[in-house]
């Protein structure tokens, strides 16, 4: 089994598929949604039986394969996974046939005045992305790395901007310039520590092990940290360097949206351990309490800004901000438990605000509008569908049950030892997270019927209907529209079709189970964290109390 | 008369040539401003040859004569071409491209 | 007295200067006394063989590094690099030039140059098929004197082959068939204002010869050596600088390059943009590293504070270009900032990786940047081109084709990886920061993604924009301009997925002799 | 330590009691439709099942040495030095939770059948009836702060969906997102307090954090009682956190009954007492509680005499009531067996006032209001005898449950001696005589007089599947309270978990007590009818009133102050964030953009299109770079 090059196949088969996809004649254009599912389970497959290969006791890359790619750069194709990429590749191989079943009749943005237009290349891109985003997990070469982060924003661009909503354009270039903005500085960090490998070992080596060896003069160390942490930190996106997020979340489409927060944005998370502090150990240490601070930051000015959300999309992009902001205290605050919580918290996050995005995105297939002001009182029409959104949004308030709650936990209890004062802020989180959503929630789905709901209605009770059919108004290009024109007739609203309980069930059944028994995924991912946690020199064995020993802090 | 006479008249007259491309409007002039300046350049290095004994200055000063005829055929050709079009010689008229 | 000795001459060295220049000549001849009829074939082949002849003789000569013709020509590793690139370059523009399917009149060049624009006359030849073919024989010359230009290993003959790459250029951008007022109007600016930096060029060898005694850059190295701040030396050095600036498309030295890109037949744009900056830099490089290497702290201040001039001046007023080839100009102002922080790193000795970086970023440049105004040629409205940014909105829809190439040429401009804007660009931000001179590759940083911003406006406008009800229309190119996109296209994507074996082709090329 | 003693028999198979109604739940919840006809009897049937369990569970625990069982179930969460497993602690506290809740559960669920018979989301009720259950069980029987979490904030998201059961009435909806929020500022403390145990003692079990709790330092172990103190407050609707539990009435009556009297909401009396060791090691902090529990029980007893809504009077009631539980509690050992017997007899009075009160308004289409009732003492009779008796458990007539618990309360408030035994004895028996008052009032305005009933209400009495747990209840209520305190003392059973106390030294003889406390409640009743039933009751309540009664009208300002402190700045923040996100932040982006947008065009006016310009540019450069040049050189 290991000498599978299971990596190379989970890059290789989306990047074929997509290419399959791209190059099918226009009379077979039919077959692509069917093809991206085949080829998205696929990838599935092989994420789990890449999964069964791993060893978790066994070294810390494994999995392994390079090839000699560019030798005059000391460029190497190298991938390999620690248990935090397999975890995110595990991630990957779950959201995207969900995406897709999500995307299924998703329809381009309206053209006047002439016919549908394709969406092979919706498919294609989709694919593409997948390939790509394997990649940057997979990279242990950081160049090979820089490759595919930027490359990801390609397919990224066009599903934003030919497929999104009515300001599409503007969130695609926005986001494309904010990412490459933060990809080149990161781009002088990564030829600075070539440089510095260059001199140190006598040839420039762009390979993650070797580079973890130097030994960087600490002004040095600053300077690439912060290249690396500025890309990172608009990726993730850390607040002040998130305003793109909002406006691309909001824009996609809801299958782009999904991947978009739940596994792009977990690049910038996924840099920070996995670059960031072996590194540079030293400037992560002097650093992380400016980072702190802006993690924290991030947890309530973002939930405070969610709760002002009209726009569902937009509300949950915010929402995203805060996790993020909460994966960075984890991650800084330099503990095995917290660390661990925060590659957790990437895991389930992409989950979470996964199937929040995905019902949410039900709810506007359904209503013609991203507006909460637009509902009211759907529950009473759809409870299912309102069911499913309450878990989404309970698992985004980090209930315990669900799988966000194991890892917002481990964050703080794994970084209040450390930084108190940080911790007990970001603890306050909580509340607003319960006010965002409940809000959303009361408004969307609870009190009597306003809004579209409230236009007549042939049938009352249209949940009573026994077999559902899909919503009539596609996924799509509706999903991105602010306010769609109210369609002549009277408006029903089904509840969840069979898709669409496909579709979410996966993660409905994840986040349940992640948030009762996730010690299997936890051991998953423990040794790489404690090995990045020795990286930047702390001592990964844990929280150590000493009771008795020394006079204890009081609490602030 | 020492060299450096030689050269603050050549440098003179390059400085009037220069200024010449500045203000004059005529294509014509201006092109005979550039020549100025290119003979400017002949003198310098007459007199950079002289000083130093060496003739590699007096062949350039040839070799540039040689081209500033060359450049008199294409630049007379261009400028006679949008003289025609235009009924102006004037390079202010020549203003479509711009920003 | 022996008389005058005849000067040392290795033809073989001189293989390439001899193809295009011979091209040039017997074009020359052709056009006086070839019948109409077959001219335009024949022409086109004689060019072509010029072109390819040299090509192929650079390969043959690789490893060649010597000295010949009196001193006076360097056939080392990077002109030889250097004229491969210029030939493969000059090769494909010959075929853009060559181009019959899209112009109703079967030709982009106007048929008589000194018919005046708009005239009766004017107006019968402009829909009459026949074709004027002096656009060869003069792009041969301006070929040969670009790749003399990269050789070139004193000031004279320097000089002598920026006046022999330039004079027909002049003549080209006025060729235009359509739009023929602007395409004068390019011609007469690019005249004038090249004359004028010619004149400081030569004002600089005048006085690098006053201060040394020689054009010799072998000389001048040994005269800097001793005596480096001399003020009629560094004097001589700025001037000719500006000269060589002025070619490169270099802020402040630019003002002519939008213009003339503008208005010049595209085809001939394509040939400028691509082609000219590999000579210019060619030359540069020689001028700095050869005879100026040992007084390297005089002029590498300037050289960075002219890069970030540059790479400032033609990201930011790309910004806000609607025009697609004054765009591209702006982008090649900014490309030319990045290839001098390229300069900046090649390390006091000329060693370092930037010579290298260099010319690959060259190379690259040089292909996309011709694939790209190739593929402007394409879109069509009305009789001629249709370049305003306005009517590419929704190219993809009309044309996914040239819309996805366009794509990856903008891509490639602007960096992204696993294209060859991406290697290049690299490759010289690594010989930058290597050499210490960090700050500029961040200012190279921000400015690429400033200027993203504009290549990024045309792939919105084409994939996400609506098409405008009466658009152009993409025309069906011939088989040379399908040759120039293809080869381009695939060598944009191989430079960008696997560069490593160029690379070592750049590296092993990168010795400078003289 | 029990722990040591293998566990075997029904206790091995303790987890179904929690397992039990959660299954129920799940089954409901996603069978759907399929389960509308018979979902209601599973839901009841799993609790019955579950209520034997723990009664055999009891049975048998008595049995072990040290009256305790750890049951260990599997690893939950285990990385760096964070161990914590998933399991549960069966003692004597838990036990007599694991019996209230199943026991007075089931009798609701039996209720509910009757009582939402007519309503077309009756199989959901059910489900989050025991999906409640099985909270709260976990919540009282988990065997770490982690587990007690998990139910703390599970029972939370039970009470949320029961309250907006009526979701489309924006009231239930409001209620219900208040108390979900309300309760997670108490969490926070909660949560808080778990990671300073683990930061100190690196651990959060209870047989680890009450092992070593005595090395910390006493600022340290303050804090960590004053944090669980927080979340006590917020689930258990104690001042400054009580604001939401009245509003949480806007839910079915006999989820009020369930969670929002008998059990939930006294999860902070739970959590005081089994915390019982850190607050041995902290006098701060308990007294503290004690404060809370005066000021509390002293704010519902005086805002319930002015409401004229019952379920809010009986809810402003349970508040009280807490308050006593917390002052118990807050006493140390020689008042959490009194708290705890008291929450237990206030159990079954309250929620069969409660199931009463549904009743009533079952009888009068969902009236609430008690000016519009009257004269129903004859029409429900079955009602108006279990209700009755409800009634005087809790004001404390003599030898029902309310008076043997509350005494011992008072009592051993009194016994605490100095002048804080005073003031909290004098404050408890105060907040008895208020008892009475307001609950006679009740009682009269309901029961008694003319009838002032909405015309066309034709009020009856209510099916026997809702009068049984009634009856039932009322037997609790009548006898409980003997058989806790003289027949079955619970102190006695407590012992090994709160220890023996120490006999305390009467400051003022018990039977003094019983007859002041007596005197006392009867001078309320006696208020009661001097107010209210000697006179017509109007319809409409007056509105010429003393600033007293308008305060307790308005709950004492505390709505009034939320607003004001944390409402209204709290949208004004949040406005101006957003503001200053669109304009700020994204305006520093956007004014980037555009200042570079607006720098590119003002440049390239510079690009005149003139030939003379651009040379005099050139020059211009020119002259820059030779001078640049000749300075760096000379320099």
């Amino acid at each position: 089994m290991t000498d599978v090059p299971w990596l190379l196949l989970m890059i290789a088969v989306p990047a074929v598929g997509a290419a399959v996809v791209a190059g099918l004649p226009a009379a077979r254009e039919a077959l692509a949604r069917p093809l991206a599912l085949a080829v998205s389970l696929l990838v599935l497959l092989l994420a789990v039986l890449a999964t069964v290969a791993f060893d978790t006791g066994g070294d810390r890359f494994q999995l392994t394969t390079a090839v000699a790619w560019i030798p005059d750069f000391g460029v190497d194709f190298a991938l390999g996974v620690d248990g935090i990429a397999l975890s995110m590749l595990l991630l990957i191989g779950v959201l995207v046939p969900v995406v897709v079943g999500a995307s299924w009749h998703e329809t381009p943005p309206p053209r006047p005045g002439r016919g549908p237009r394709s969406m092979r290349a919706f498919w294609a891109w989709l694919l593409l992305l997948e390939s790509l985003m394997v990649g940057v997990f997979a990279a242990t070469d950081v160049f090979l790395f820089y490759v595919f982060f930027e490359a990801m924003l390609v397919p990224m661009y066009f599903l934003i901007g030919s497929f999104g909503g009515e300001n599409r354009q503007y969130a695609a270039v926005k986001f494309f310039l904010y990412s490459l903005l933060g990809g080149l500085v990161m781009l002088a960090s990564v030829i600075g520590l070539y440089v510095v490998s260059n001199s140190q070992l006598g040839e420039g080596t762009f390979a993650f092990d070797a580079l973890r060896q130097l030994e960087i003069d600490p002004g040095v160390q600053k300077l690439l940290f912060l290249g690396f942490f500025v890309a990172f930190a608009i990726k993730a996106p850390l607040v002040p360097f998130h305003t793109w997020l909002p406006d691309a979340g909001t824009q996609a489409p809801i299958g782009a949206s999904v991947l978009l927060v739940g596994v792009l944005d977990k690049v910038g998370t996924f840099g920070f351990l996995r670059y960031c502090l072996p590194l540079f150990p030293d400037a992560a240490r002097d650093l992380a309490p400016w980072v702190l601070v802006l993690a924290v930051v991030g947890v309530l000015y973002a939930a405070l800004v969610a709760i002002g959300q009209d726009d569902m999309k937009r509300l949950v992009s915010y929402t995203s901000i805060a996790h993020f902001g909460f994966i960075a205290l984890g991650i800084f605050a330099f503990t095995t438990e917290a660390a661990t919580g925060a590659v957790l918290y990437m895991v389930n996050h992409g989950i979470a605000t996964g199937l929040l995005f995905v019902v949410v995105g039900m709810v506007i297939a359904r209503s013609g509008s991203r507006r909460i002001s637009d509902h009211g009182g759907l529950a009473a029409r759809a409870p299912l569908l309102a069911g499913v959104f309450l878990l989404a949004g309970l698992a985004s308030l980090a209930l315990p049950g669900t799988n966000s709650f194991v890892s917002e936990f481990l964050v703080l209890i794994g970084s209040f030892p450390e930084r108190p004062v940080h911790t007990v802020l970001a603890t306050l989180g909580i509340v607003l997270a319960a006010l965002y959503v409940l809000l959303m929630y009361q408004r969307v789905m609870h009190g009597p019927a306003r809004g579209v709901l409230a236009e007549p209605d042939a049938e009352p009770d249209a949940g009573a209907a026994p077999e559902p059919a899909d919503p009539p108004h596609g996924g799509g290009g509706a999903t991105a529209v602010l306010a769609a024109p109210a369609p002549a007739r009277t408006r029903r609203v089904p509840d969840l079709s069979r898709r669409e309980v496909a579709v979410v069930s996966p993660l409905v059944a994840l986040i349940l189970l992640l948030g009762v028994y996730p010690q299997p995924l936890i051991d998953l991912v423990t040794p790489a964290v404690e090995a990045t946690i020795s990286d930047v020199g702390a001592d990964p064995g844990g929280n150590t109390p000493q009771v008795g020993v020394t006079p204890i802090e009081e609490d602030d | 008369m020492t060299i450096t006479n030689y050269l603050v008249l050549a440098a003179i007259l390059f400085t009037i040539g220069a200024v010449g491309v500045l203000v004059r409007r005529n294509a014509i002039v201006v092109f005979m401003c550039i020549e100025l300046m290119l003979n400017s350049v002949n003198l310098t290095l007459i007199t950079f040859a002289r000083a130093s004994g060496t003739v590699e200055g007096q062949v350039i000063a040839l070799f540039v004569m040689v081209v500033a005829a060359a450049e008199v055929v294409v630049g007379l050709a261009i400028i006679m071409a949008i003289y025609r079009t235009r009924r102006s010689a004037s390079v202010d008229d020549v203003n479509l491209l711009k920003y | 007295m022996d008389g005058v000795a005849a000067p040392d001459l290795s033809f073989a060295a001189l293989a390439p200067l001899l193809f295009v220049f011979g091209a040039a000549a017997v074009g020359v001849l052709v056009e006086a006394f070839a019948p109409r009829a077959v001219r335009h074939p024949v022409q086109v082949a004689i060019a072509l063989t010029g072109a390819v002849g040299a090509f192929v003789a650079t390969l043959l000569l690789a490893g060649t590094r010597e000295v010949t013709a009196g001193g006076a020509l360097a056939v080392d590793g990077v002109a030889l690099f250097l004229q491969g690139t210029i030939a493969v370059l000059g090769a494909l523009s010959v075929l853009l030039f060559s181009e019959r399917a899209l112009d109703p009149a079967r030709s982009a060049f106007v048929a008589v140059a000194s018919v005046p624009a708009g005239s009766v006359r004017d107006r019968e030849l402009s829909t009459d098929e026949r074709v004027q073919t002096e656009v060869y024989p003069l792009a041969s010359f301006a070929l040969g004197g670009m790749m003399l230009f990269t050789a070139a290993n004193d000031l004279l003959v320097m000089f002598v082959a920026l006046e022999v790459l330039s004079l027909p250029l002049y003549l080209m951008s006025g060729l235009a068939r359509r739009r023929r007022l602007l395409s004068q109007e390019a011609a007469v600016k690019y005249f004038l204002l090249g004359a004028f930096a010619s004149a400081f060029f030569l004002y600089g060898l005048a006085l690098v010869y006053g201060a040394t005694g020689s054009v010799r850059l072998s000389a001048i190295r040994d005269a800097a050596v001793v005596e480096g701040g001399d003020t009629l030396l560094v004097l001589g050095l700025g001037l000719l600088v500006v000269g060589l600036m002025f070619k490169a498309s270099v802020a402040p030295f630019h003002t002519w390059t939008p213009d003339v890109y503008q208005g010049a037949p595209t085809a001939v744009t394509a040939f400028m943009a691509a082609a000219t900056k590999v000579a210019a830099f060619g030359a540069v490089l020689r001028l700095l590293y050869v005879a100026f290497g040992t007084a390297e702290w005089t002029w590498r201040p300037l050289v960075y504070a002219l890069a970030i001039t540059s790479m400032v001046v033609g990201a930011v007023l790309g910004l806000t270009q609607t025009d697609v080839k004054r765009m591209l100009a702006y982008s090649s102002i900014a490309h030319a900032g990045f290839l001098l922080t390229g300069v900046i790193g090649l390390g006091a000795d000329g060693s370092g990786p930037g010579l290298a970086a260099t010319m690959f970023y060259l190379l690259a440049y040089g292909l996309t940047t011709l694939g790209a105004f190739g593929l402007v040629t394409l879109v069509r409205s009305g009789e001629g081109e249709a370049t305003h940014l306005s009517q590419w909105a929704g190219l993809a829809q009309r044309s996914p084709v040239v819309a996805a190439l366009m794509g990856l040429f903008l891509l490639a401009l602007a960096g992204i990886p696993l294209t060859s804007g991406f290697t290049g660009k690299f490759a010289v931000f690594r010989a930058a920061i290597e050499t210490g001179a960090w700050p500029l590759a961040v200012v190279a940083l921000v400015t690429s993604a400033i200027a993203a911003f504009f290549y990024l406006r045309v792939i919105v406008l084409m994939y996400f924009s609506e098409p405008a009800p009466e658009g152009p229309t993409v025309g069906v190119p011939g088989l040379p301009t399908t040759i120039v996109v293809a080869v381009t296209a695939a060598a944009t994507l191989v430079l960008g997925v696997l560069p490593g074996s160029v690379l070592d082709l750049a590296d092993s090329a990168a010795v400078l002799v003289g | 330590m029990p722990a040591s003693v293998p566990v075997d028999g029904l206790l091995s198979v303790a987890w179904l009691v929690i397992a039990l109604p959660l299954a129920g739940a799940a089954l409901l919840l996603l069978g759907g439709r399929r389960t509308d006809r018979w979902g209601h009897l599973l839901a009841t049937g799993t609790v019955v099942a579950a209520f034997v369990l723990a009664v055999a569970s009891t049975l048998q625990l008595s049995g072990r040495p040290g009256h305790a069982a750890s049951i260990d179930l599997f690893t939950f969460i285990r990385t760096g030095g964070l161990d914590v497993s998933a399991g549960l602690l069966i003692d004597p506290l838990s036990a007599v939770f694991m019996l209230l809740i199943t026991g007075v559960g089931a009798l609701i669920h039996v209720y509910s059948i009757g009582y939402m018979a007519h309503d077309s989301g009756r199989r959901r009720f059910f489900a989050y009836l025991n999906l409640f259950v099985a909270a709260m069980l976990l919540l009282v029987l988990g065997n770490s702060y982690v587990a007690l979490y998990v139910g703390w904030e599970g029972v939370g998201l039970a009470s949320y969906l029961l309250i907006a059961f009526w979701y489309t009435r924006p009231a239930a909806a409001t209620a219900a997102k208040k108390a979900f929020l309300m309760n997670r500022i108490g969490d926070v403390g909660l949560a808080l307090a778990i990671f300073l145990m683990f930061a100190q003692l690196g651990t959060t079990s209870y047989a680890g954090v009450f092992g070593e709790v005595g090395l910390l330092a006493g600022g340290t172990v303050t804090a960590i009682g004053l944090l669980l103190l927080l979340g006590a407050c917020g689930k258990s609707g104690q001042f400054p956190l009580q604001a939401w539990l009245p509003d949480a009435m806007e839910g079915p009556t006999p989820v009020s009954a369930l969670i929002h009297a008998a059990t939930m909401v006294t999860a902070g009396v739970y959590l005081i007492a089994r915390s019982a060791p850190v607050y041995d090691e902290t006098p701060t902090a308990r007294t503290v509680v004690l404060a809370v529990g005066a000021v509390t029980l002293l704010i519902g007893a005086i805002v319930g005499c002015a409401y004229d809504d019952i379920k809010k009077v009986l809810a402003y009631s349970t508040v009280s009531q807490i308050g006593y539980m917390f002052l118990a509690v807050g006493l140390g050992p020689v008042g959490y067996a009194a708290g705890i017997a008291h929450l237990l007899t206030h159990g079954f009075f309250k929620a069969g006032l409660f199931l009463g009160a549904g009743s009533v308004m079952h009888a009068m289409d969902d009236q609430v209001d008690m000016r519009r009732f009257g004269g129903l003492a004859k029409r429900l009779p079955v009602t108006f005898v279990t209700f009755g008796l409800g009634y005087l458990a809790l004001i404390g007539f003599p030898f029902l449950s309310g008076y043997w618990t509350k005494d011992a309360i008072i009592e051993a408030a009194l016994d605490r001696g100095g002048w804080s035994g005073w003031v909290l004895g004098g404050v408890a028996v105060l907040g008895a005589g208020l008892t009475a008052f307001y609950m006679t009032r009740l009682m009269l305005m309901t029961f008694f007089g003319k009838a002032r009933w909405t015309p066309g209400v034709h009020p009856h009495e209510s099916p026997p599947s809702m009068t049984a747990p009634m009856v039932v209840l009322a037997v609790g209520s009548v006898a409980a309270g003997f058989l806790l305190v003289q027949v079955f003392p619970l102190a006695e059973w407590l012992e090994p978990v709160f220890g023996e106390p120490a006999e305390a030294a009467h400051v003022v003889a018990p039977a003094v007590v019983g007859i002041v406390v007596t005197a006392v409640m009867t001078v309320g009743v006696l208020a009661a009818w001097l107010f209210v039933g000697r006179r017509e009751v109007p319809t409409t309540a007056p509105v010429r009133v003393s600033p007293v009664v308008t305060a307790a009208r308005r709950a004492l300002y505390a709505d009034t102050v939320n607003e004001a402190l944390v409402m209204r700045p709290g949208i004004w923040l949040t406005r101006a964030l957003v503001w200053l996100d669109n304009r700020g932040v994204d305006g520093v982006v956007n004014g980037a953009a555009a200042a570079l947008g607006g720098s590119s065009s003002r440049l390239g006016r510079a690009q005149t299109g003139f030939v003379r310009s651009y040379a005099l540019g050139m020059l211009g450069g020119a002259v820059l770079v030779a001078g640049a040049l000749v300075a760096v050189t000379t320099a």
